[in-house]
């Protein structure tokens, strides 16, 4: 019998435990720097002591073989990572994804002027956006096979057309280049938003 | 009419709603709607919302309409059938059409449940520390990205004529705007004589000679010159987004140059 | 003594096991879009059944009252996040880790149309909810990538199709569309609270 008067049932005291010590984890899990003792102890108002106490567990647990995430006592405070030991081949693995498409802005303008306007020239791809410097971005573009060339325009210097590929309707989603939608249709979308916008105002 | 059915003028989302309300608040077996009195409730709200110089739309008329034509359907004689047909209840459609919007608006709070869920648990993936450092940032892009992008290009061709021949009254801040727009659509650095070139008249030149100072002042943009004598080219300098991130800047320079 | 050539130890078994479990744990740790079982069989060179059967080992240990953080099935994916009975404390350290995303009633209703019916036209989504203008909502919707254009319809006029997108699934925790309720349970819902004046005075 314990004789301390907030004593909890056996049964009632360790599931207290186990959920506190969840939180822990779930806070240490989150927080971006590391979380000191002092922190923990303040925010949850919980006993210092008890925090050091669970966290001890926590980081005892966390050793097993079959868990691939560690917590670390780090400036003082503790952070959850990746083990060492897997460091290797969680990079391996990471190369294995195949990574969004990803364009800055540029690029991206340009490769809108060429879908809309294709088959196009640079100096026309230039005329459009206003910008004397854009080759860099179209052999950008090149490389990642989102476009590709399509024979010369007739005019003086025959500049290269460019037009877009296969892959860039894959990684679009479309069957076809008539399926972009058209200025109109978005246009149409933009004002509908800006006028339901001001009606909600009004 | 009822005292407590006063019509609220928070807004129904349309006509249907209106009338889901009606039914609901007056606890209406949907599938026997006293048609006269919901009809003329459903006047009443779009006579007071008139009142109030409330806009309800094409649709709330429509669905009025509809109303007074099942009402005065249900005043006629019913239409003889065939034994063994049911005899066919002119609201029907209607309590058809409410019964999918209901069906839907469910569906929406289902929706906006579980997204209560997601903004209550966090995710803190660390990902960044296990891609290569030299992979090009970039934004991920979607379709619309590229409508969405394509229509500001033309959007700032159509514009761009005002930047470079309205003349006389160009502005240093007009210029440091033009130099910013110029900045944020280039990944390459912008050649200093090039823009030079393009500009009509000494005012203009002036004006963009000391956005250029400026620009350099509030650490917005580097020049760079690779060779002596060399070309001259403009970077954003890395507190670029900063300097840009409030309309403070802009409107100082506006006060400035009067 | 097993008679399969390649067998392990029962003790090295064991702690391939372990090892394995602990590097999925640290993958689906640190990828940030939900990792798929397909990717992690491919990227890893492991047989699909053995690392589906370690997953679902992990999910049910981190469903341990004592664990914080879960692994969850999203968009097809897996993806570790804390538990949603932590939120109250957690939120307290993580003041500004999400930005919420906030939409209207109406955004959430053409939401729901666009998850049930699609692909869906904005003639159609109209015509569902009973009003002529619903495009400022589609637009806010495609602005936020909950929905893309899913090609046109072979109609007159060839309107754009609706679909949701992944990052649908992501925001709204479902692992897959077909997870969602089945409209026929929201018509009961609505027809049991729009009929039961009838059972009342019946």
């Amino acid at each position: 019998m314990s004789d301390l008067p907030v004593a909890l049932p056996e049964a009632e005291a360790e599931q207290q435990r186990a959920a506190r010590k969840a939180l822990l984890e779930a806070i240490i899990y989150v927080t971006e720097d590391p979380v000191t003792l002092e922190q923990l102890a303040k925010g949850l108002e919980w006993p210092k002591e008890e925090v050091g106490a669970l966290i001890g567990e926590l980081v005892a647990e966390h050793q097993a073989p079959a868990r691939g995430v560690e917590i670390r006592a780090v400036a003082g405070g503790y952070k959850i990572s990746t083990k060492a030991e897997h460091h290797e081949a969680v990079r391996q693995f990471v190369k294995t994804l195949k990574p969004p498409l990803k364009l800055s802005m540029a690029a991206l303008e340009t490769l809108s002027v060429i879908a809309y306007k294709q088959p196009i020239t640079m100096p026309e791809i230039q005329e459009i956006r206003g910008l004397t410097a854009a080759s860099g971005v179209v052999k950008t573009l090149l490389d990642r096979k989102l476009i590709t060339t399509a024979g010369r325009k007739a005019v003086i210097g025959r500049p290269i057309l460019y037009k877009t590929t296969r892959e860039f309707l894959v990684q679009f989603g479309l069957n076809d280049v008539s399926e972009l939608p058209s200025l109109k249709e978005f246009e149409e979308l933009s004002r509908a938003a800006l006028g339901e916008a001001e009606a909600a105002l009004g | 009419m009822d005292a407590s059915l006063n019509v609220r003028l928070d807004k129904y989302e349309g006509p249907l709603d209106l009338l889901l309300d009606l039914i609901r608040r007056q606890q209406i077996n949907i599938y026997d709607i006293p048609i006269a009195t919901i009809t003329s409730q459903y006047l009443d709200y779009m006579r007071h919302a008139e009142q109030m110089n409330v806009d309800l739309g094409g649709e709330f008329v429509l669905v009025a309409a509809t109303l007074i034509q099942i009402k005065s359907k249900m005043l006629l004689p019913a239409e003889p059938v065939l034994p063994g047909e049911e005899p066919e209840d002119p609201r029907a459609e209607l309590v058809h059409r409410m019964l999918e919007h209901e069906k839907f608006k469910n569906a929406a709070q289902m929706l906006q449940q579980k997204r209560l869920i997601e903004e209550n648990v966090w995710s803190n993936p660390q990902i960044s520390t296990f891609v290569a450092e030299d992979e090009d940032p970039g934004l991920a892009v979607s379709l619309i990205d590229l409508v969405k992008t394509f229509e500001q290009v033309l959007a700032r061709a159509k514009n761009r004529p005002q930047f470079e021949v309205s003349g006389d009254d160009v502005t240093v801040a007009q210029q440091i705007r033009y130099l910013k727009n110029l900045l944020v659509a280039s990944d390459e650095p912008v050649v200093l004589q090039q823009i030079f070139e393009r500009q009509q008249g000494r005012r203009p030149l002036l004006a963009l000679f000391l956005a250029v100072l400026e620009l350099v002042r509030m650490q917005a943009i580097v020049l760079r010159q690779q060779d002596t004598y060399g070309e001259i080219v403009i970077r954003k300098h890395k507190m670029f987004d900063t300097v840009f991130q409030t309309d403070e800047p802009m409107l100082a320079v506006d006060e400035g140059y009067v």
